[in-house]
């Protein structure tokens, strides 16, 4: 048998040199060997070398197991010597991993505070974790044209070449923010506020997803960073500044409007959308949801996924064309936002229809006794096709 | 309430004068079955026990490798069907928890409870009573824990039950509930285990057994003893806080009362880490008894095992906090935790470099246990090595809660502890039932395991590395990239692996059931094995040894059968292990007496479900449980030390004197 | 701790349980020295220690807790190796719930 | 032969250390429990400041009260020593004596802690107020609960001698007894400094 043993030590080296060479995958979007900023640079700087320590230390332990395998097997040899071992190899082979072990910590500390800086922040941004989606809160910063504090969701919208510095927290449970190619993940607790470097060297959409289970849904809790340059980013901010214009009288959208108003607002908001008396409608998601918010969808359509980022707002044509947009055009694509023959009404339909039958969330109405009465996510609002269609009439003006 | 074996009464003759069948205790009376289902239900023999804990753990095992199974059939293919979301969560939350609590623990426990006493030359443990007591008080607890299943859905806040999403509101169904107090049970039966075995080792061993005499498996069992006993306070004061705040509305984790939710990371990951080690020193322990064996050398650099078996067992104390490096400790206790966390890989390279060179000039006889060990050998350290790259802060951040830690912990856990599990069954199965199991179908159980589980948890590293976070119920295939090592593909894989390593579990119940028809007796020391629990018959006696040996080596046994030549230095067989035990027949101790059975453990264990049950759904019944739990303590104290001489059958020795043994 | 049992047979014939004891009134000293350091600590809450009160309140407390523990449960005179099992727990708590409180910044804020 | 046997039971000297089982087993037992205490008191340390709209910390503690049942404690210490030196000596009525006045000094304090109780809640400090309250109502009542086992056993074992039943070592079972004792006294004192002396 000990060729058999031999040959398994040889696959398993094999195996974990596949296991090493993960990282040159191709196009996984959240791959976390394919850093994309300075701060994922610095964490990739420390693992590669680490990864190849690993691999070196492996391959000696199995050379050294699959050696003895095959030249000690019992061939008859007389029974060996009773030793109790060679304290000298002992000691030598605890100093040897000690020394490797602290070089690398002595980079792997270099690392750590050199990604905990935040005084050298160029751009604030809030984020907060809650079941399951993120919102973003861009507070006042005059120098990037931000007079009056943006709110999204979903999608993070960052200038490129720029230290953004996010601020975490949660409205209900632990929730992580990962966007591998930006940064390490760091979690989104409730009650405490976390930073997170972020730095972008090019355009671009980066894919992460909450990684801390956060219950039902953590697994379609998504998001994307989208990085734009400076006069992109600009662009950006004064669209997310503007108010929604309420549709043309008549049109299907003006009834959206409406249903809107009915069904919709007391847990979204958008900017600007007034009540049949002219005063501005203002959500009250805190009586509804148990977290206390719902996505604001003033600028809905210039995102181009919904619900925790998870299904796409644009066809796939349209998604693919964005994605893979050479990187000068890239941000003019992502500005147009989502065009009305790239809107992807299936998905979207299919949320208001029923939104937790595509996402499951606790919005069983006799079920919501621990939350008083609120809903964990969107309910089944019974609305009829009629409805449906004329929402996603308005939906589609909210640009 | 502590819990005392009470020694013969004071001044009471040593022999009973002559009492008569008559003469009873009442309720008080201890049984005295030594045959049918009363001798295992009221055993405190540490070997019966030891099987059933062996037994009760197997039966969790196939529990959760089926809820693995379910796992890999849903993650198989993008947005997969077999599972719901809320089914999918409760999934991973009890497969974890019944591999950890309820298989691994329980069956390096069946492992110490049937070994440690026949290593160190014991007819039993300090405490049979609290020994029967700690299985009893496992089996409620396990059974706490999946009735969740049927009452309402099980826990579903994943094995380390993060708070606060595993609060009365976030998680309404009674599952945590259940998971809270079945753990706590099962605690309980961890560290009563835990005194006892520490007790035993430091108390019991065989005249001449000096510490560094000890075998290995006993010493790594001891350190093993002592983490449990200190980690289990920390997880049980975890678990209260978290009933207390579900069942009567304290505020532990209530972030709006101001709560911290890193309070419960932090009580969870201090038992948590030292827990780890529980699950691997007692594997650690087992191939440290198989390679000498089969390499016809006795273990190399024995006190380096030992005192770094101890220095883990030390370090695995500083570093809980590497489960959080994401958790916004901030850099200061991330940089202590980091370094603290790779100094924990220089000792248990140690154990790696000793095993390696006990392979090393010897005579090496590749049996399935043998097979076992060197497989654990590779696969400890493919994962060893993955943790050493979580140990490296800035590189977790990116690893954490992905695949790449699912990948590292089923290393050491599969192909650590559980080869190490494997190893021991196949290297103790003719001590412990006189039969060999199959070496050929050993042998592929072996070759389907490990191809297996490379296929099942080595695609994990790439999935992982490639950016899938873990606990999800499904993946999507937007974010599966392309290419050979697109995550699709290998989630397959994965899923497939699963089922060829099923199907080497199966073999390897195949293996015993066939082992249990066959008539076939093995061999009395079918390995040629070096440590005391092979100098007595197979399976042993009630009492171990007809002759408690006086120990002068390590590896006492080895040396009674060969001699070094002083001239060619080649080792010579002396005796055979059938010599060895004539002759310790013949010397038998005349005067063994055992400890008793008793009806006492397994009713107070009955007690506590009871109370768990009634502080879920209705307190008078946790009064209840509670008076079961007092009257069995009064029980258990108030009975007599012995069954009465004439409750029991002749001794078989023929010579009707009997000597208490000082036992319990 | 290597001691074997041939090393305990002489060793067991003296020790007895009424040996390793103290008197009734080394006792009784004892137990109005502890009543003394803790009318002391109560002291405390009355007068103003200033920026000794702190430390003098743990100081106390640490003196309390090795009397009972040396004297009232023997460690003191007992087998070194009950010293062992209990300050072993004592210690590791110490050192770990310590660690602990830190990462709440409890000494520091 | 038997005879010996027995002997070495009794004194617990059969033993690989000569130490007996059942001390050690307590000892390993109250080295656990430094564990246990250490948690729920490091639990207490960090939310004790955290009281919303409930009392605070000092408040509520009536420190003379107290102070009076830390020392009704501390006392029993004393007691439950001198029944152990009664029991070594064989003493049967002195050990019923400390043992009975132990666990009324005991009772004394438990009784003590229930009347603090009922005041702190009188004053708005329920289980469930605050953060405060719920660490503290659990650190205390974890003593309070060990004490009261403690009293049990105490009574137990009173009747148990005057019943002149106690399977074993007399002598050893008001050993161990009392070393639980002890060990729930120690708590105390640290409680008593952490808790109530060094307010938050
Ligand atoms: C049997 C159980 C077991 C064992 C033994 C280990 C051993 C180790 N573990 Fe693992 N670990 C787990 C079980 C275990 N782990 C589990 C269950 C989790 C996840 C829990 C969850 O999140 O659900 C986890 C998670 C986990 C994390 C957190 C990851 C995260 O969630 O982000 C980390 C981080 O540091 C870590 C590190 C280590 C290290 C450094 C070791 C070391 O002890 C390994 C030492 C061994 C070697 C290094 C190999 C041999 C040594 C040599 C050949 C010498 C030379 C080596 C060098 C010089 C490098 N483990
Ligand atoms: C000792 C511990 C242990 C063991 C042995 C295993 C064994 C296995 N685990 Fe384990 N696993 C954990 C501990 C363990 N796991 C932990 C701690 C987690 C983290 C949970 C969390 O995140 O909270 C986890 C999570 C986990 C996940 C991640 C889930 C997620 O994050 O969403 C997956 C996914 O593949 C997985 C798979 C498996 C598989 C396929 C096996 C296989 O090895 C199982 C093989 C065994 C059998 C299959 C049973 C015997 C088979 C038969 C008797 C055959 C006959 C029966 C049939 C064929 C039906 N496990
Ligand atoms: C009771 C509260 C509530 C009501 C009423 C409600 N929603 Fe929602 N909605 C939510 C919540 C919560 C989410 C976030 C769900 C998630 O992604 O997990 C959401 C998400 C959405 C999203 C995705 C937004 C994004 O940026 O990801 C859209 C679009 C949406 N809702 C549209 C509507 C429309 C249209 C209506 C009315 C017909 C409506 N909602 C009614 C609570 C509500
Ligand atoms: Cu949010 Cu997981
Ligand atoms: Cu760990």
């Amino acid at each position: 048998m000990p060729t058999s043993v031999r040959r398994f030590v040889a696959g398993a080296a094999g195996l974990s040199a596949v296991a090493l060479l993960a990282g040159c995958a191709k196009n996984a979007p959240q791959d976390t060997w394919q850093p994309k900023g300075p701060n994922a640079q610095k964490i990739d700087d420390l693992q590669k070398p680490v990864f190849a320590i690993a691999g070196i230390v492996g391959l000696i332990v199995f050379a050294a197991v699959a050696y003895a395998v095959f030249r000690f097997k019992d061939r008859g040899q007389p029974i060996p010597e009773q030793t109790h071992g060679k304290p000298v190899l002992e000691i030598g082979m605890t100093i040897l991993p000690a020394l490797l072990l602290a070089g690398i910590g002595v980079f792997t500390f270099r690392t750590i505070f050199d990604l905990a800086k935040t005084d050298d922040t160029e751009m604030v941004i809030n984020v907060t974790g809650q079941q399951w989606w993120w919102e973003y809160d861009y507070p006042v910063q005059t120098d990037y044209g931000i007079t009056n504090p943006i709110i999204t969701s979903g999608q993070l919208v960052i200038p490129t070449g720029t230290k953004v510095l996010l601020r975490e927290t949660s409205r209900d449970v632990i929730h992580s923010y990962w966007i591998p190619a930006l940064n390490g993940k760091r979690d989104a607790v409730p009650g405490r506020v976390h930073y997170l470097r972020l730095e972008a060297d090019k355009p671009g959409i980066y894919a992460g997803q909450c990684t801390e289970f956060c219950g039902l849904s953590h697994a379609v809790m998504r998001m994307e960073a989208v990085a734009l340059d400076k006069a992109d980013f600009a662009a950006w901010v004064k669209g997310q500044l503007e108010l929604a214009d309420s549709p043309a009288e008549g049109t299907l959208a003006k009834e959206g409007e409406s249903v809107f108003l009915n069904q919709c607002v007391r847990c979204h908001q958008v900017n600007g959308l007034k009540k049949a008396d002219g005063s501005p409608a203002i959500a009250a998601p805190e009586e509804n949801v148990w977290s206390g918010a719902a996505p604001n969808l003033t600028h809905l359509m210039t995102r181009n996924t919904f619900a925790g980022a998870s299904w796409d707002l644009l066809t796939k044509e349209c998604r693919k064309d964005v994605w893979e947009a050479p990187g000068g055009e890239f941000g003019k694509k992502y500005l147009a936002g989502v065009t009305e023959e790239c809107l992807n009404q299936t998905d979207l339909r299919r949320w208001l229809r029923n939104a937790p039958a595509m996402k499951p969330m606790y919005a069983d109405p006799t079920k919501l006794g621990p939350t008083d009465g609120k809903y964990r996510g969107m309910p089944n609002l019974g609305l009829s096709e009629d409805d449906i269609d004329k929402l996603v009439a308005y939906l589609a003006t909210l640009k | 309430m502590a819990i005392i074996e009470q020694p013969a009464p004071v001044g009471a003759p040593a022999l009973p004068a002559a009492p008569t069948p008559t003469r009873t205790y009442g309720a008080l009376r201890r049984p005295v079955a030594t045959t049918g289902w009363k001798s295992w239900v009221f055993t405190v023999d540490h070997k019966k026990l030891g099987i059933m804990y062996g037994v009760v753990a197997m039966f969790f095992f196939i529990v959760g490798g089926i809820e693995a199974l379910l796992i890999r059939l849903q993650l198989a293919a993008p947005n997969g069907k077999v599972l719901s979301a809320d089914v999918y969560n409760q999934m991973f939350t009890m497969h974890a928890t019944t591999m950890v609590f309820l298989f691994v623990m329980p069956m390096a426990a069946a492992f110490a409870n049937y070994f440690i006493p026949l290593q160190i030359g014991a007819r039993d443990v300090a405490f049979p009573r609290i020994n029967a007591f700690g299985f009893w008080t496992l089996v409620g607890g396990g059974i706490i824990v999946n009735l969740s299943w049927f009452l309402g859905g099980a826990a579903d806040g994943g094995w380390f039950m993060y708070a606060p999403n595993s609060g009365p509101v976030f998680s309404p169904s009674h599952g945590v509930d259940f998971w809270a107090l079945g753990l706590q049970i099962t605690g309980i039966a961890s560290l009563t285990g835990a005194i006892n075995l520490i007790v035993t080792v430091l108390n019991m061993r065989a005249p001449g057994m000096s510490l560094m005499k000890m075998p290995v498996f006993t010493w790594l069992q001891l350190v093993v003893q002592f983490l449990l006993l200190f980690a289990i306070p920390v997880i049980t004061v975890a678990l209260f806080l978290l009933s207390f705040q579900r069942n009567f509305g304290a505020t532990f984790f209530d972030v709006s009362a101001g709560a911290d939710p890193l309070l419960w990371q932090h009580l969870f990951w201090i038992f948590g880490h030292p827990e780890v080690y529980v699950l691997i020193l007692p594997s650690f322990g087992i191939i440290s008894e198989v390679l000498p064996v089969f390499s016809k050398k006795p273990l190399f650099g024995y006190p380096f095992v030992v005192f770094s078996g101890a220095a883990i067992g030390f370090v695995g104390w500083g570093v809980w906090a590497h489960h959080m490096f994401a958790s916004g400790l901030g850099p200061v206790s991330v940089a202590v935790f980091s370094i603290a966390t790779m100094a924990i890989a220089i000792p248990t390279g140690v154990k790696i470099v000793n095993w390696t060179m006990t392979l090393w000039g010897g005579k090496l006889r590749f049996t399935a246990a043998m097979h076992f060990a060197v497989g654990l050998i590779v696969l400890f350290t493919i994962g060893g090595l993955s943790g050493v790259t979580h140990s490296v802060a800035p590189s977790d951040t990116q690893q954490t809660d992905t695949y790449y830690i699912v990948a590292h912990f089923h290393y050491v856990l599969f192909g650590g502890a559980i080869f190490g599990l494997f190893a021991g069954f196949y290297y103790w199965w003719p001590k412990m039932f006189g039969k060999q199991l199959n070496e050929r179908l050993g042998k592929a159980n072996f070759w389907f395991m490990v191809i297996g589980m490379n296929l099942t948890f080595g695609p994990m590293h790439m999935i992982g590395l490639q950016g899938q976070p873990r606990r999800m119920y499904v993946w999507t295939e937007a974010r599966a990239g392309e290419g050979f090592f697109n995550i699709a593909f290998w989630n397959m894989v994965a899923s497939i692996g699963a089922f060829i390593l099923a199907f080497g579990v199966l073999l390897f119940l195949i293996n015993v059931f066939k082992t249990t028809r066959s008539k076939e007796v093995a061999p009395l020391d079918p390995w040629d094995a070096r440590t005391l629990e092979w100098m007595t018959t197979s399976p042993p006696k009630e009492h171990n040894f007809d002759a408690i040996p006086t120990v002068h080596h390590l590896d006492e046994f080895f040396h009674r059968k060969y001699e070094q030549d002083p001239n060619t230095h080649e080792m010579k067989q002396v005796a055979t292990a059938e010599d060895i035990l004539r002759e310790q027949e013949a010397n038998a101790d005349k005067h063994i007496h055992m400890p008793s059975p008793s009806y006492w453990p397994i009713v107070l264990a009955g007690g506590l479900p009871v109370i768990a049950l009634g502080i879920i759904y209705s307190i008078p019944v946790a009064i209840v449980g509670a008076a079961i739990v007092v009257l069995a303590l009064f029980g258990w104290s108030l009975e007599p030390s012995t069954a009465p001489d004439s409750d029991f059958d002749p001794p078989a020795s023929g010579d009707g004197t009997k000597e208490l043994a000082p036992l319990g | 701790m290597t001691t074997t049992t041939e090393a305990h047979a002489d060793h067991a014939e003296h020790q007895d349980h009424a040996e390793h004891g103290m008197s009734i009134r080394g006792y009784v000293t004892i137990a109005l020295i502890l009543a003394a350091l803790t009318a002391l600590e109560v002291s405390t809450y009355f007068v103003d220690f200033g920026p000794f009160f702190m430390p003098v309140l743990l100081i106390l407390m640490c003196v309390k807790f090795f009397i009972v523990v040396s004297y009232f449960m023997h460690l003191k005179f007992d087998n070194k190796l009950f010293s062992f099992m209990f300050y072993t727990g004592l210690f590791l708590a110490i050192g770990v719930y310590a660690a602990f409180l830190a990462t709440f910044k409890f000494f520091t804020a | 032969m038997a005879d010996t046997a027995v002997h070495h039971a009794e004194h617990g000297h059969h033993t690989s250390t000569g130490l007996s089982n059942n001390k050690l087993g307590m000892w390993l037992f109250l080295g656990s429990e430094c564990l246990l205490f250490g948690g729920l008191i490091s639990t207490y340390m960090i939310y004790r400041g955290r009281v919303g709209e409930g009392p605070r910390p000092g408040n509520v503690f009536d420190i003379p009260f107290t102070s009076v049942s830390s020392f009704v404690l501390l006392m029993s210490s004393l007691t439950m020593v001198l029944a152990v030196a009664a029991a070594q000596k064989r003493d049967d009525r002195g050990t019923t004596l400390w043992l009975t006045v132990t666990g009324l000094l005991g009772a004394t304090f438990v009784g003590g802690q229930m009347y603090e109780f009922t005041a702190m809640y009188n004053e708005g400090l329920g289980y469930t107020t605050s953060l405060f309250g719920s660490a503290f109502y659990t650190l205390t009542g974890f003593h309070g609960v060990h004490v009261t086992v403690g009293i049990i056993m105490l009574f137990s074992l009173v009747a148990i001698i005057k019943r002149s039943n106690v399977p074993g070592d007399k002598a050893e079972v008001v050993e161990l007894v009392g070393l639980y004792w002890h060990f729930v006294d120690i708590v105390w004192i640290i409680i008593f400094t952490l808790v109530y002396l060094i307010p938050a």
